[in-house]
This record gives structure tokens, C-alpha cells and sequence, in this order.
């Protein structure tokens, strides 16, 4: 049997492992290009402004679709965000017009996202309920909340707060970096460790590639499963706290639909919905795909309501077509 | 286990029972909300009033259920009858008679047409792209509600046509037509999946897709046919909701409903991952997410709350029919009583 | 500001236009008739005939979109920045980067909540609490004379119009002890909800004797509910809306409405105007109240001809 | 032989399922030092007992001793924190990780709160070595067959020191140099005092390891006995419940001298048959009545040969002839449509559709291809699937089971039940064999020399090759992904000439 023995190294692996990074580099690559029609045919599109706007204008969701990420990888979804950033950011309205100081509204601020998420969590987990049911019941508690705490939206003139929203480095021609985008950044760093370099980070990983198959392999994958959507409702409640400082309110329509735009822009990156596959860095590309596309639709500036939309959407196709022709097809 | 045990067991126990404290806490609040009279031939009353306004959003619901079935999901839904709307009423606008038979027609036609095509669109890009259903269908929903302002030219288009009215707000023997229509089309799917061996193959295609392909089953054909129909069903639905008001709001008609009908199609029991699919369970979502939602109106609770009671609700429904609390109660009784037992033999 | 600069984007027709005023206007979408005709009005207005660079935007009534749009604006360095806020606060830290930017800022139907008024040069637009008042003081003249049970269709809760709009008819009827308002719930300001709304109100009373819709569009969803209930709309029940967009106007003139308080959308001319003026470096009104007429049936009839949406 | 104490003590246990009772009352004892095979037919209550015993299932009634305490497991972590390791049943690991994580996850070295990346392939690729495995500890798992990943689960279980392994079916698609490498891991654990409960379908592998084996049938304890006391044929006879004999006769399939006269027009031709990256072009005939069988190390290829031939992947070079005329065969459905079936060697990711029931999994192949407007008739249905489940003896004998819920061999021959409902010309059978007891090994074997007696064509991949030699006609030998030659069989082929071929690559 001698002859027999050993398993043959496999031709051809490092190619494979590549693959995994093939969706995020494809959105770089898209992104890149919409960068560069945009600059050929808008002045001032390639600009440090603009540029710093993009992150600017959507620093919040980068947030959000950090948070995102942790969830879907696991093969869930979380819809409360948008909700969740609203109730965040009244909450934080409210209380500085009660006159709590900052040093506590920020922390409670960003609690009141902790604890929707784990209600949501104990809801996929401990009973089972479908994470889109659960997120969905947590959107209408949260947007509920927010009517009853203020039906009208409430200006924040705090001190402090003004202070911390309108911090800003300027430097070069244009560019400029706020407070808002240091946190989102900031998060986005923590998130990547945690992801790649922490035994939390590469269970979610693992029940992504199959739940069963993960609790067979011993992994905590109950509590995994509940930290993860606390991670999602966090990051809603920073993402609501960075929106209370971009817009220095609180609303309670703010963020209608926001939970679809994180969504967006966590799969533009290249996650799979069905879990186990994706990179936080590509939900930071997806932001700012989805940025661009707004950007150059105001450049544009000379669309209807209607063309706005259809332009977006198209957009968002072509957006996504190239992506896949780039990654090449996959044999499902 | 005893014959309540079992009624207790089953899946759409929970979501009836809702269904049934809705309707009586309605009843209680009011009691003519259970009377039904009958005028001009017509049957009215409050029920009747329910099963009108649940019925477009039924249709959605089938046909979102058959997408869940195959692992999909459906985002343009409410852009699709928005699309419905404005093809449907800017045609027999621009008849030379809005009232004939003829120019209803042809404007049906029509809008189901172009439904259809969004579908194919849809279909398209998930079955022969391999884009993940909620971007794919994201980009029909963003744009869908833009080409609908496109065709209305972002005016809200108002029509008088009662032949076109009567698909909203007619009357066949002596019952609402959407209602009837919504019937059909259920019993027409039910047919379809239950008595061909779609049913059978949409299932397969959802639990696991490449083994459905080895196995020979033409998946992509099948997932392409599930958004047409999604999209047709939306698009007869889209046609309800402009003739009940005669007006096509590209804007607001249909809005979130994609939410409700998934919401519908999950307490019906359908998982979102996929596979088994229960159309007696959509119905019985449906008729939930409908009550819950007149409930509102009836009891004259403040807007504000809205949200929040719809919230109690669906968590409630939820809760009860997880199986996971149930395994949970069962697997504490088990323990208890093997404990017991190990207890008395050590004892012994 | 610099006018040499003006955006002159790749797509501005025909050479040199440094002598247009570049305006950029972000608009809150598109949700509404009256908005449709709102944007139409400033469109054909602020063309380049008469002297403008329009940027328009979109924010499909998402308020990050709008502020997006407003600082794309300056970074273009447009001349004239003007908007309709879609929520009231919230503005600040924008407007601050445009007065920074020296592009004075014009809003118009909406006003925006700040403490600092110098950060727009003017506001062109409708006042909502009148526009309430006046549809409650014509109720409480015309029909309060005896008991009535009167329901509110409400616009989209916590919009500055609807509370305007509520509080308005609130002083205006406060007085007049025959009139009682029995229920009011939110419609959206959309058709279909303001029928379902209206199904419900008259599934829990009998005893309605008016609606007061916040909009037109909801006014007619609930005349289709009052039809489809078996009863007559602008007999049994009388209907009395804010708006008179065309839809509206033919009801009232048909008889199925009763009063219409007119809100009027085209801000276009006013807008040309007082942009011309604050780029000449003329000081201007810092709040412009558009003219609103009121209809009943008869006046109705008379307009109808004439009205342009 | 030494009578150790006992590390577990499994005390009466009865596991329920909605329906189902699948342990009885079952004891079994696991001492130090000490491979204990627990042997069963497919759906005795193997893989149930060691769930039942890890906390994946919480038993009706009885109770589990660990080394002298009773626990209740909450779960397979839990076990694994009080020494119990286990490798389950079916591959279960995260394919979308690294080899390296997959072995290290949970365990992995970290500093300062973070995974040491170098410290944990380092470690990985110690494991690995162990087992003789080489591959690249940062590569993706699903890119590895199943063998390498049944052989990456082996070393996840070897990470922590165990008092405990348990180790349910680790050879069933592994070939012999594997399992003699798993072996030499084994003993070298036992003799450091590890009690080892092993479940395997193979006898010699159990009679070459195990010192103590315990029995089971149908949810029942049959007895404890000592591996060198009990002789096969009394084991087979505890086990079915049949004698050996009835077995042997199955066993001995009646091989048939050269089916197909060389002038005959083969069935099936494939020429220059190749796809990039995965098998260089090959020719292979098959004439019908024929076994034509695939040998080979792990990863030489076989399975992607016999994907090309089914249209389950896409050939990017040369054709394929049935009948002598060129048929293109661009997907699954294509081919079954020529009647020509694969059947998978995954059969929980590629084969089965485990929410669906028994009959639907059978009659799916079927329906798909008549398509979904004519739905089989009820009546027609209920009878094939009777048939099958007859033919098959698949237990339990209830077509409304979800095929999620059987056990291994019987779902693998639910599988086959389903090829062979659609009455194939051309059936490829990779791994049939895998995870199923000797009787039904032997039914499964006697089915096929049936099949083609009765003029199917058959491409029979197995890691036996005893099994390969026994069966086909002729052999096709594979190394390094690349068809290296051909043997006519005939009964004075052995197995050694097979070997001789794998190993120089030269047709004897
Ligand atoms: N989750 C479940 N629900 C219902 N029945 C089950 C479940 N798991 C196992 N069974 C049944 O329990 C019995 C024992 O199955 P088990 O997997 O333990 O068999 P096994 O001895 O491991 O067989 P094999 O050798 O084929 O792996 C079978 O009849 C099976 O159908
Ligand atoms: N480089 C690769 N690219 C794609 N898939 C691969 C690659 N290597 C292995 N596989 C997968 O691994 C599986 C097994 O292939 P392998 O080469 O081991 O075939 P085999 O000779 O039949 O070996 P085994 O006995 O393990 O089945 C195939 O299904 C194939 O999809
Ligand atoms: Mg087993
Ligand atoms: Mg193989």
C-alpha cells in the first residue's frame, strides 16, 4: 500500500485564494472609473473638496454598513438602522434639550443602538425569529418611540455638541476632515481587527460558511449570533449620533429607507448575502459608490425628479454588471 | 398528543389567533364591524371593506412568496405597481373614450405587458447575471418609481373611466371584483404549484440550488418564470390600487408594500432562506397585516403609536410560534423528568 | 461673489456664460402635485433667456440628500443658493459653510429652524397657519352656525405644514362652540391613505357632517370613500381642503368640495426676482408671502379655465 | 489489552424524534486507552448515540457519565471544554475559511487579544503534517475535495488534548495510504491513554483497530464484545441479523468477461475531453453493459472526469459522441435529458434536497426532465418510490421522511434511487459506496453489475480499489489530474498491477 500513500499538493492555490479579494477589488476598479468619466466630463469633480464631501456627506453610513457587514456575514439582516439612527438622533435632541450634558448623552446615545440590537438579537436567536422579521418589528419599535418622543423635528444647540460636530482640519485646496469623519474611520479600523484578528470576528465568519456546521464545530455561535446584531445596533447608534452632528437635530423621518442604502453599499462591496463572505473595507467602497452616484447626479444638475431616479438605478446597475464582469462568472 | 395539542401545534395557530383577538378587540370597539347589509345588491360592512383593501396587497404577497420559495427576494414590488398604475390610467387617458370596455381593456393589457417585461428585467439579472436578488431588484425599485413619474410626467394622472373603476371598486355578485380577482389568482397559483410539479421544483431550486441543477432541474427557467409572475401579480395589484382611487401616484402608490408582503409572507410561515412555501400561511399574513392595519383606524389611536402597536403585534406573533420556544419548554420538561429519574436511581 | 467662476459644467451650452446668475436649487422631491408644479414653475422661470444658470437637484425628502446637494453647490461656487427645506432644523452647519463661502442662501415654501437669520437673505413662500385659519374661520362663518362634527385629515406627521395647517384651524374654530373635531389622523398627504383614513373615520362614526383635509389629495381620497360609502360628498358631508391644484379645483367646481384655500406653488417668478436682486447686491424682504387665494364652488367654476396645473 | 477504567459511561440512553424512536435504552462503555469501534447498519443510531453523547441532542432519557460525573452537555463546545473531541458524521466545517482556520478556530494562538495569523498556519501545518496531508494551510477549504476536507475535521479534533475522541466515519472517502496514516495518529493516541469510540462500515478497518467494538440494530443495544473474540461473520450476523452467507452470495456480484465485443460502437465516447485547471483532455469509451471503473489517488482527478462527462461542468475542449453522433452537453439537464445521470460524491451539498421528503428527492431527477407541467401522476409516483425504497431497503421505510432527518447510507441511497428512477443509458456513480454498511455495500454493488447486465452503461468511481477491480469491466487509471492509462480486467488483474499504474503511470 506504500505506493498509495500521500495526498497530493493541489495545483494552482495561491490563484484561488485571490478570488476572495476579487469583489472588493472590482469595486475599487468600478469606482476608479466613475472617478475618472466623472472628472472628464464635470469641472472640479476630481477635486479635494468634492472628495472630502464624499466622506463627509457619508460618514454615517459608512457606519451603518460597517455594522451591516458584521450581520449579514453571518447570513442575517438588520432593517432597524435607519430607525434605530433616528431614534438615536432624537434621543440625543431630547436629552440636550433637557440640558444633560454631553459626557452622557453621547454614551446614551449610542446605547439606546446597543439595546435595539440586542433585542434583536435575542429575538433571532434565543426564539428563532427570522432576522428580517425581528430587525423589521425592532424598525417599527424604534420609529414608533421616535414619534412618541418628538413628532417634530427638534434642533440641537448644545455647546459642546456644536463644538464636537463642527471640529474640522483643513489642509491642501479643499480638503478637510471632520470629527464626524475621524469616529467613521475610526470604527471602520476597530471593525476591520475585529474581524480579521479576533476569534469573535472569525466565528461570525464561520456560521456565515453554515450555522449547523459552526455549532458542530463548537464555536459559541449562540452568543456570536446575539453580539453580532449588538454590533449592528450599535453602530446604528454612532451612525444616529454622527447624523445628529451632520444635520444638529433630531427627526423622526430621518433615515427612512437608510437600512436599504447600508444594505446596498455592504453588497456593492462584494459581501454575499448569504453570509461567510466579504470584507468591511468593501462596505467603505460600497459607501462610496453610492456617494458618487449621488454626487454626480447633482453635478449633472439638470435632471428631473424623475431622471434623477431612473439614473440612480441605472447607475447602481451598470455599477454592479461591471463588478461581475470583472469578478468573471462564478460557477454557482 | 391529544387533538388540541396538535391545533396548538400548528404553524399558522399563532398568527390566527392574532388574526381573531384583531377582529374581536374591532368587534368589542365596534359592533357593527361585524354587520354586513346589503345595498343595491351589494354587500357591505366593515369585513368586507378589510378583504378590499387586503386584496392588492394579497397578490403582491403570492407572488413574493413564490420568490422567497427559490431563496430570492423582491424589492421592486412597490415600484412595479406604482409602473401598473401610470401605464394603466395614462393609457385610457389617451383613449379617444375612457369609458368604453375596449380602451379599459387595451389598458390593462398593457400595463400587465409592461409588468411583465419589468419582471423579465428582474428576472434577467437574477437568473442569468447572478446578481443577488435584493441589488437586482433594488435597481428596478429605485428606477421603477422614476419611469412611473416619467409616463404620469410626475403629475398625479386622474381619469374617469367606471369599467376601469370597477377593478378596483366593482361589485360581482354581490361582492367586491378585487376581492374576487384576488380569489382567482390565489386558487390560480395554488393550482399551479400544488397540482404541476412547479410547486415541487421551485422548492428544490430553493433549499439547494446546485443539487437541483445536477438533478436536472432547469433553475434558471424557473427562477425567471417566479419574477414574471411576482411582477404580473404586482402589476394586477398596481392596476387595483390606481382604480381605487382613479389616480396614479407614481409616488405613493404602493409604498412599502414590498415590507408588508414580506412581512405577510413570513408569518405565514415561508422562510426567507428558501424552499417550502405555504400559500394558506401568506393568506392568513396577509389578512393579519391588513387587520392590524384597519385595527389602527378603527380604535383612533394617535399615528404616533402606529408603529409601536404594529411592532407589539408582529413580536408577539413571533414569539408564540417560534419553534425554538417551544423545543426550549419541551427540552426543560425532558431534562426535569430525566434528572428525576437519575435522582431515584442513585437514591435507590 | 465671483461670478467668473460660475460653474460652467462640461454640459452648459453655447461658450461664455459668465453674465447668467448660477443658481443652484435643491428641491425635496417630487412627492406631491403641488411639488410637481412648484418645480415646473422654477424651471421655466429660471432659464437661460432670462438670465439664470439653473442646477437643480432632487433629494427625494431625504435631508442628507438635500445637504449634499447644497454643499456640492458650493463647491461648484454657484451664485445663489436657494431651497426648500425638507424638515425645519437641521440646517446650520451648511448654511454656516455657505455664508462662509459667501453664496447667499434663498428658501423658499419652507422655513428652516435657526436662531442665526443671517444665514439666508430671504423666505418665499405661503403662510400655513394662515392658510388654516382661513379654511376654519370660512366653517366656522358658513356652516357652524349649527352643531357639526367635523374630522381632519392630517398631512405628514410633523411636517411643518401640518402642524401649521392644524394649529390655524384650531384658533380659527376655537371659538365657535358648534363646532367639535372629533377625530384626526395623519393621511400623508397621499390619495390612497386619505381614503383608507376616511373608510375608517366613517366605519367608527356616523355622525360626520366635514372633513378638513390638510391637502387637496387627501380630500379626494376621502370623497372616494364618502361615494363609496353610499353617501354625497359636498352634501351629506362637506369637504374643505388646502392646495387647489387642478384635481381639487374641478371637485370644488363640481360640487363634491366645498371651500379650497389655495397654497400657491409657483414660487418661480418671486424666486427670479429676489435672486436677481441679492446678486446686484440689493437688499431684499426677508420673508416674501406668496398671494393665496380661497375658492368656494362658484369661484371655482370661474378659475377652473385659467389654472396652469 | 488492558481493562482501564471507563472515561464515559453511556447509562440507557433513548433519543426521541418527532416519530421516531432512534436509541433504546443503549449503554456504552469507553475506557482509557482503548479504540472502540461502535458498529451498526446504516440508521442503527451510531451518529445519534455520539450526538446524543456531545450534547447535539438531548436524550429522552438515560444519562452520560464523564469520567465519573454525570453531565448534560449543552453542546458540542461544551463537550470539547470537558475533553470530549469529536469529528462528526458528513464534513462539517466553514468551506469559505482557511484550512489553517478551520483546523485552529477556537483554539487559535493569539497575542495581545489577536490571532497570531504565522503562529496558527504554523501550527495548522504541524497538524496537517501529521496526517501526511500537504496542503497549503492558507488556502480556502471548499477549494479542497472532501477527503482533504474530511481530513482537515480529523485535525481540527487533534488541536486540543483530548480525553475523548470520537471520530463517526472518518474513512469513508479517504483511500488506504489515508487511513493507514489516521491509523498511526490513532494508536499513538491510545497508547498516550485516549479513549477512541470509531464508527466505520469497513471490517477490516475496524478488526485492524479497534480493540472493543459495541454493537447496535435498530436503536438496540445488541452487546459489548472484544474485537479479537468475535469472528467477522458472527459480527456481520449481530449487525443484520442475517448470516454471512446470505451475504457472501451478494457479495460474490457475478463479474462478466468482457461485455462489449471490441467492434462493437461504444455508447459513449468522450475525445480530447478537457476543461482548463481542472483534467487535461482525455478519451474515454464506454459500450453499454459495460463497468468502466476510475482509479486514483485522492485529487487525481476522478471526479472532475466524471463532471465533464455529465455536464455538470462545462468542457472547454473536445467532444462528446453518444451513439457515434456529437451531443454537446452543456449542463446537467442537457445530459439527463440523453439520459445520462452523475451522481454526486457531496451528496449533502450537491445531491440531496434535504427540506424535501424522501419521495420528492427521488422522483426530482424524474420530474425535472418531463418538466413541471406534467406532473408525475400520484399513483406512478408512490409506486417507484415504493419500489426503490424496497429495492434499497431504505430505512425508515416512510417516503414522507425529510431526507435532512435520515442517516448517512440511507440518504446516500435515496441518491441513487433517484438516478436510477430515470432508467439512465449512461450512469456515473461517484463514491456510491461511501458511508454504507456491508450489506448494503454489497446490495449496491450487486445493483450495478445488475444494471449493466442489463445493458446500462456505468462509470464506477471509488476510493476501494478492491471494489473498482471487483466490478468494472475495464479501469481507468488517473494521476495528477491527467488519464494516465488503461486496464483491461479479467480475473488475473490484482490489485498490485492497479497500483503499479497509479504509481509509474505506465499501462502493464
Ligand atoms: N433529526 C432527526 N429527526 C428525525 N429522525 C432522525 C433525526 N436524526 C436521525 N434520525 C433517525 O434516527 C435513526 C438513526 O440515525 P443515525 O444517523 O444515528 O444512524 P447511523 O447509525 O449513524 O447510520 P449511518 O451508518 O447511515 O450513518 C435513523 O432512522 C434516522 O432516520
Ligand atoms: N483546483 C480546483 N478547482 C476547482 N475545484 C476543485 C479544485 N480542486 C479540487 N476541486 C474540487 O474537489 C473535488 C474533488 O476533486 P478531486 O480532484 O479530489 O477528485 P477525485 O480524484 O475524485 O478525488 P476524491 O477521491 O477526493 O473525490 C471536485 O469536486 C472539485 O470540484
Ligand atoms: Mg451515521
Ligand atoms: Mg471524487
Amino acid at each position: 500500500m506504500g505506493a498509495l500513500a500521500g495526498v497530493r499538493p493541489r495545483a494552482v492555490r495561491s490563484f484561488r485564494l485571490d478570488r476572495r479579494y476579487l469583489p472588493v477589488l472590482g469595486t475599487l476598479v468600478v469606482l476608479v472609473l466613475m472617478l475618472a468619466v466623472g472628472g472628464g466630463r464635470y469641472d472640479g469633480f476630481v477635486s479635494g473638496r468634492v472628495i472630502s464631501n464624499l466622506f463627509l456627506n457619508n460618514a454615517h453610513l459608512v457606519v451603518l454598513a460597517v455594522g451591516m457587514t458584521f450581520v449579514i456575514l453571518t447570513g442575517g439582516i438588520d432593517l432597524s438602522v435607519g430607525a434605530v439612527v433616528a431614534l438615536s438622533g432624537i434621543v440625543a435632541a431630547v436629552s440636550f434639550q433637557a440640558g444633560l450634558p454631553a459626557a452622557v448623552v453621547i454614551p446614551l446615545v449610542v446605547l439606546v443602538g446597543s439595546v435595539i440590537g440586542l433585542l434583536v438579537g435575542v429575538m433571532v436567536h434565543v426564539f428563532g425569529v427570522q432576522p428580517f422579521v425581528a430587525s423589521l418589528a425592532a424598525m417599527f419599535l424604534a420609529r414608533g418611540l421616535c414619534y412618541v418622543l418628538a413628532p417634530e423635528s427638534v434642533p440641537i444647540r448644545d455647546e459642546s455638541f456644536v463644538a464636537l460636530s463642527s471640529w474640522s482640519v483643513q489642509f491642501g485646496d479643499g480638503w478637510r476632515v471632520t470629527s464626524a469623519v475621524v469616529i467613521a474611520l475610526v470604527t471602520l479600523a476597530v471593525a476591520v481587527w475585529v474581524l480579521q484578528r479576533t476569534r469573535f470576528g472569525r466565528t461570525v465568519y464561520a456560521i456565515g460558511g453554515g450555522e449547523q456546521s459552526a455549532r458542530l464545530m463548537g464555536l459559541p455561535v449562540a452568543r456570536t449570533t446575539v453580539l453580532v446584531y449588538v454590533v449592528s445596533g450599535t453602530c446604528a447608534g454612532i451612525g444616529g449620533l454622527l447624523f445628529a452632528m451632520y444635520s444638529r437635530s433630531g427627526y423622526s423621518l430621518t433615515g427612512v429607507g437608510m437600512e436599504l442604502d447600508a444594505i446596498a453599499a455592504v453588497v456593492i462591496g462584494g459581501t454575499l448575502l448569504t453570509g461567510g463572505t466579504g470584507f468591511v473595507a468593501g462596505s467603505l467602497l460600497g459607501v462610496l459608490v453610492l456617494g458618487l452616484i449621488q454626487t454626480i447626479i447633482t453635478f449633472e444638475g439638470t435632471l428631473s425628479s424623475w431622471w434623477t431616479r431612473i439614473v440612480i438605478g441605472a447607475l447602481v446597475l451598470v455599477f454592479v454588471v461591471l463588478q461581475r464582469g470583472l469578478m468573471g462568472r462564478r460557477t454557482t | 398528543m391529544t387533538r388540541v395539542q396538535a391545533i396548538v401545534r400548528h404553524r399558522l395557530f399563532w398568527p390566527v389567533v392574532a388574526l381573531v383577538a384583531l377582529l374581536v378587540a374591532n368587534t368589542i370597539k365596534n359592533p357593527t364591524f361585524v354587520t354586513l347589509r346589503v345595498l343595491d345588491g351589494h354587500l357591505f360592512g366593515a369585513i368586507i371593506n378589510l378583504l378590499r383593501q387586503g386584496a392588492p396587497l394579497l397578490l403582491v404577497s403570492l407572488g413574493m412568496t413564490l420568490v422567497i420559495a427559490t431563496r430570492g427576494i423582491d424589492l421592486s414590488v412597490g415600484a412595479v405597481v406604482a409602473i401598473a398604475g401610470a401605464v394603466g390610467l395614462a393609457s385610457v387617458a389617451g383613449a379617444p373614450d375612457p369609458g368604453s370596455l375596449g380602451a379599459v381593456l387595451t389598458a390593462f393589457v398593457l400595463a400587465l405587458a409592461v409588468c411583465v417585461l419589468a419582471g423579465m428585467w428582474n428576472g434577467f439579472l437574477v437568473s442569468v447575471l447572478g446578481i443577488q436578488p435584493i441589488i437586482a431588484t433594488l435597481v428596478l425599485m429605485t428606477a421603477g418609481r422614476g419611469i412611473a413619474m416619467l409616463i404620469t410626467d410626475g403629475q398625479i394622472t386622474t381619469v374617469t373611466s367606471a369599467p376601469y373603476k370597477a377593478i378596483g371598486s366593482g361589485f360581482w355578485l354581490g361582492l367586491p371584483i378585487p376581492v374576487l380577482l384576488a380569489a382567482a389568482v390565489m386558487a390560480a397559483v395554488a393550482l399551479l404549484t400544488r397540482r404541476t410539479a412547479l410547486g415541487l421544483l421551485v422548492e428544490s431550486v430553493g433549499i439547494n440550488p446546485e443539487a437541483s441543477r445536477i438533478a436536472g432541474v432547469g433553475s434558471r427557467a424557473i427562477v425567471w418564470t417566479v419574477y414574471v409572475v411576482c411582477a404580473l401579480f404586482a402589476g394586477l395589484a398596481g392596476l387595483m390600487v390606481s382604480a381605487d382611487t382613479m389616480a396614479a401616484d407614481a409616488n405613493n402608490a404602493g409604498l412599502f408594500i414590498e415590507l408588508d408582503a414580506i412581512l405577510a409572507v413570513v408569518i405565514g410561515g415561508t422562510s426567507l432562506a428558501g424552499g417550502k412555501f405555504s400559500l394558506s400561511g401568506t393568506l392568513v399574513g396577509v389578512l393579519v397585516i391588513t387587520t392590524l392595519t384597519v385595527t389602527v383606524g378603527m380604535m383612533s389611536i394617535s399615528p404616533s403609536v402606529t408603529p409601536l402597536f404594529k411592532a407589539v403585534v408582529v413580536i408577539a406573533v413571533c414569539l408564540a410560534q417560534s419553534p425554538a420556544v417551544r423545543e426550549r419548554l419541551a427540552a426543560r420538561r425532558r431534562r426535569a423528568a430525566s434528572t428525576a429519574a437519575a435522582a431515584a436511581e442513585v437514591a435507590a | 461673489s465671483s461670478g467668473a467662476k460660475a460653474g460652467d459644467t462640461g454640459d452648459a451650452a453655447g461658450g461664455s456664460d459668465g453674465d447668467l446668475i448660477s443658481i443652484g436649487f435643491a428641491q425635496v422631491g417630487a412627492e406631491s402635485g403641488w411639488r410637481t408644479a412648484n418645480t415646473k414653475s422654477i424651471k421655466d422661470t429660471l432659464t437661460k433667456e432670462n438670465g439664470f444658470d439653473l442646477k437643480f437637484s432632487d433629494a427625494q425628502q431625504k435631508q442628507e440628500n438635500q445637504i449634499q446637494a447644497i454643499r456640492s453647490y458650493i463647491a461648484q461656487g454657484v451664485d445663489v443658493i436657494a431651497f426648500s427645506p425638507v424638515v425645519e432644523s437641521g440646517w446650520d452647519a451648511v448654511l454656516q459653510e455657505a455664508k462662509a463661502a459667501n453664496i447667499p442662501v434663498i428658501l423658499t415654501d419652507r422655513a428652516v429652524d435657526t436662531d442665526d437669520d443671517s444665514l439666508y437673505v430671504s423666505f418665499i413662500g405661503s403662510d400655513f397657519v394662515e392658510e388654516g385659519k382661513r379654511a376654519g374661520e370660512w366653517v366656522s362663518e358658513n356652516l357652524g352656525t349649527e352643531p357639526i362634527n367635523v374630522v381632519e385629515l392630517q398631512g405628514t406627521t410633523g411636517a411643518a405644514p401640518t402642524i401649521d395647517r392644524k394649529k390655524g384651524f384650531e384658533e380659527a374654530t376655537k371659538g365657535n362652540s358648534n363646532i367639535t373635531v372629533i377625530d384626526s389622523q395623519t393621511g400623508n398627504f397621499t390619495r390612497a391613505e386619505g381614503k383608507q383614513v376616511m373608510e375608517s373615520f366613517l366605519q367608527a362614526h356616523d355622525d360626520i357632517d366635514l372633513v378638513f383635509a390638510h391637502n387637496d389629495d387627501m380630500g379626494l381620497g376621502a370623497l372616494e370613500a364618502i361615494e363609496a360609502a353610499g353617501k354625497v360628498p359636498g352634501k351629506d358631508i362637506k369637504i374643505v381642503t388646502i392646495d387647489g391644484v387642478k384635481d381639487g379645483m374641478t371637485a370644488l367646481s363640481e360640487g363634491k368640495f366645498n371651500y379650497i384655500v389655495e397654497c400657491n406653488p409657483l414660487l418661480g417668478p418671486d424666486l427670479a426676482d429676489i435672486a436677481k436682486k441679492v446678486v446686484a447686491g440689493e437688499t431684499v424682504e426677508k420673508r416674501i408671502v406668496t398671494k393665496d387665494e380661497a375658492f368656494d364652488q362658484e369661484g371655482a367654476k370661474a378659475a377652473l379655465p385659467d389654472r396652469q396645473y | 489489552m488492558h481493562d482501564n477504567e471507563a472515561v464515559v459511561e453511556l447509562r440507557g440512553i433513548t433519543v426521541e424524534f418527532p416519530g421516531v424512536r432512534a436509541l433504546d435504552g443503549v449503554d456504552l462503555t469507553l475506557r482509557r486507552g482503548e479504540v472502540h469501534a461502535l458498529m451498526g447498519e446504516n440508521g442503527a443510531g451510531k451518529s445519534t448515540l455520539i450526538k446524543a453523547l456531545t450534547g447535539v441532542y438531548t436524550p429522552t432519557s438515560g444519562r452520560v457519565v464523564v469520567a465519573g460525573s454525570p453531565v448534560a452537555f449543552t453542546g458540542p463546545a461544551d463537550a470539547q471544554a470537558s475533553g470530549v473531541s469529536t469529528v462528526y458524521q458528513e464534513v462539517n466545517l466553514a468551506p469559505n475559511l482557511t484550512v489553517a482556520e478551520n483546523i485552529m478556530l477556537g483554539n487559535e494562538p493569539r497575542r495581545f487579544g489577536a490571532i497570531d495569523v504565522r503562529a496558527m498556519r504554523r501550527r495548522a501545518a504541524e497538524l496537517l503534517a501529521r496526517l501526511d496531508v500537504h496542503v497549503d494551510p492558507a488556502s480556502s477549504l471548499g477549494a479542497h475535495s472532501l477527503a482533504v476536507q474530511q481530513l482537515v475535521a480529523i485535525c481540527r479534533a487533534l488541536v486540543v488534548d483530548c480525553k475523548v475522541l470520537v471520530l463517526d466515519e472518518p474513512t469513508s472517502s479517504l483511500d488506504a495510504g489515508e487511513v493507514e496514516k489516521l491509523f498511526t495518529v490513532m494508536r499513538t493516541l491510545r497508547d498516550d491513554g485516549v479513549a477512541i469510540l470509531f464508527v466505520s462500515h469497513f471490517l477490516e478497518q475496524i478488526y485492524a483497530i479497534s480493540d472493543r467494538m459495541t454493537i447496535l440494530r435498530n436503536g438496540r443495544l445488541v452487546g459489548e464484545y472484544r474485537t479479537a473474540d468475535l469472528p467477522r461473520r458472527e459480527l456481520v450476523h449481530l449487525m443484520i441479523g442475517s448470516s454471512f452467507e446470505d451475504l457472501e452470495k451478494l457479495g460474490d456480484a457475478p463479474r462478466r468477461e468482457q461485455a462489449a465485443a471490441d467492434g462493437a460502437e461504444p455508447l459513449f465516447q468522450a475525445v480530447a475531453l478537457g476543461r482548463k485547471g481542472s483534467i487535461r483532455p482525455f478519451d474515454l469509451d464506454v459500450h453499454a453493459g459495460e463497468v468502466v471503473g476510475l482509479a486514483g489517488l485522492l485529487g487525481s482527478g476522478r471526479t472532475e472526469l466524471s463532471r465533464l462527462l455529465t455536464g455538470t461542468d462545462r468542457a472547454d475542449a473536445g467532444k462528446v459522441l453518444l451513439d457515434g453522433r456529437p451531443v454537446r452537453l452543456a449542463t446537467p439537464r442537457a445530459a439527463l435529458r440523453r439520459k445520462i445521470a452523475y451522481s454526486s460524491e457531496d451528496r449533502k451539498a450537491e445531491g440531496l434536497v434535504g427540506d424535501l421528503t424522501v419521495r420528492e428527492n427521488i422522483v426530482l431527477a424524474l420530474q425535472a426532465d418531463r418538466g413541471w407541467l406534467r406532473r408525475l401522476p400520484a399513483r406512478t409516483v408512490d409506486e417507484i418510490v415504493d419500489r426503490y425504497i424496497a429495492a434499497l431497503d431504505i430505512r425508515p421505510a416512510n417516503p414522507a421522511a425529510l431526507v435532512r432527518n435520515l442517516s448517512g447510507g440511507n440518504q446516500q441511497k435515496v441518491l441513487l434511487a433517484r438516478w436510477l428512477a430515470t432508467a439512465p443509458r449512461l450512469l456515473v456513480l461517484d463514491e456510491p459506496t461511501r458511508g454504507i454498511d456491508v450489506g448494503a455495500k454489497a446490495e449496491i454493488q450487486r445493483l450495478v453489475a445488475q444494471l449493466a447486465a442489463d445493458g446500462m452503461a456505468v462509470v464506477f468511481v471509488s476510493a476501494e480499489l478492491e471494489e473498482v477491480l471487483r466490478l468494472s469491466h475495464r479501469v481507468a487509471v488517473l494521476r495528477d489530474r491527467v488519464k494516465v492509462g488503461e486496464l483491461v480486467n479479467s480475473d488475473d488483474v490484482h490489485l498490485g498491477d492497479v497500483v503499479d499504474l497509479i504509481a509509474s503511470g505506465e499501462a502493464s
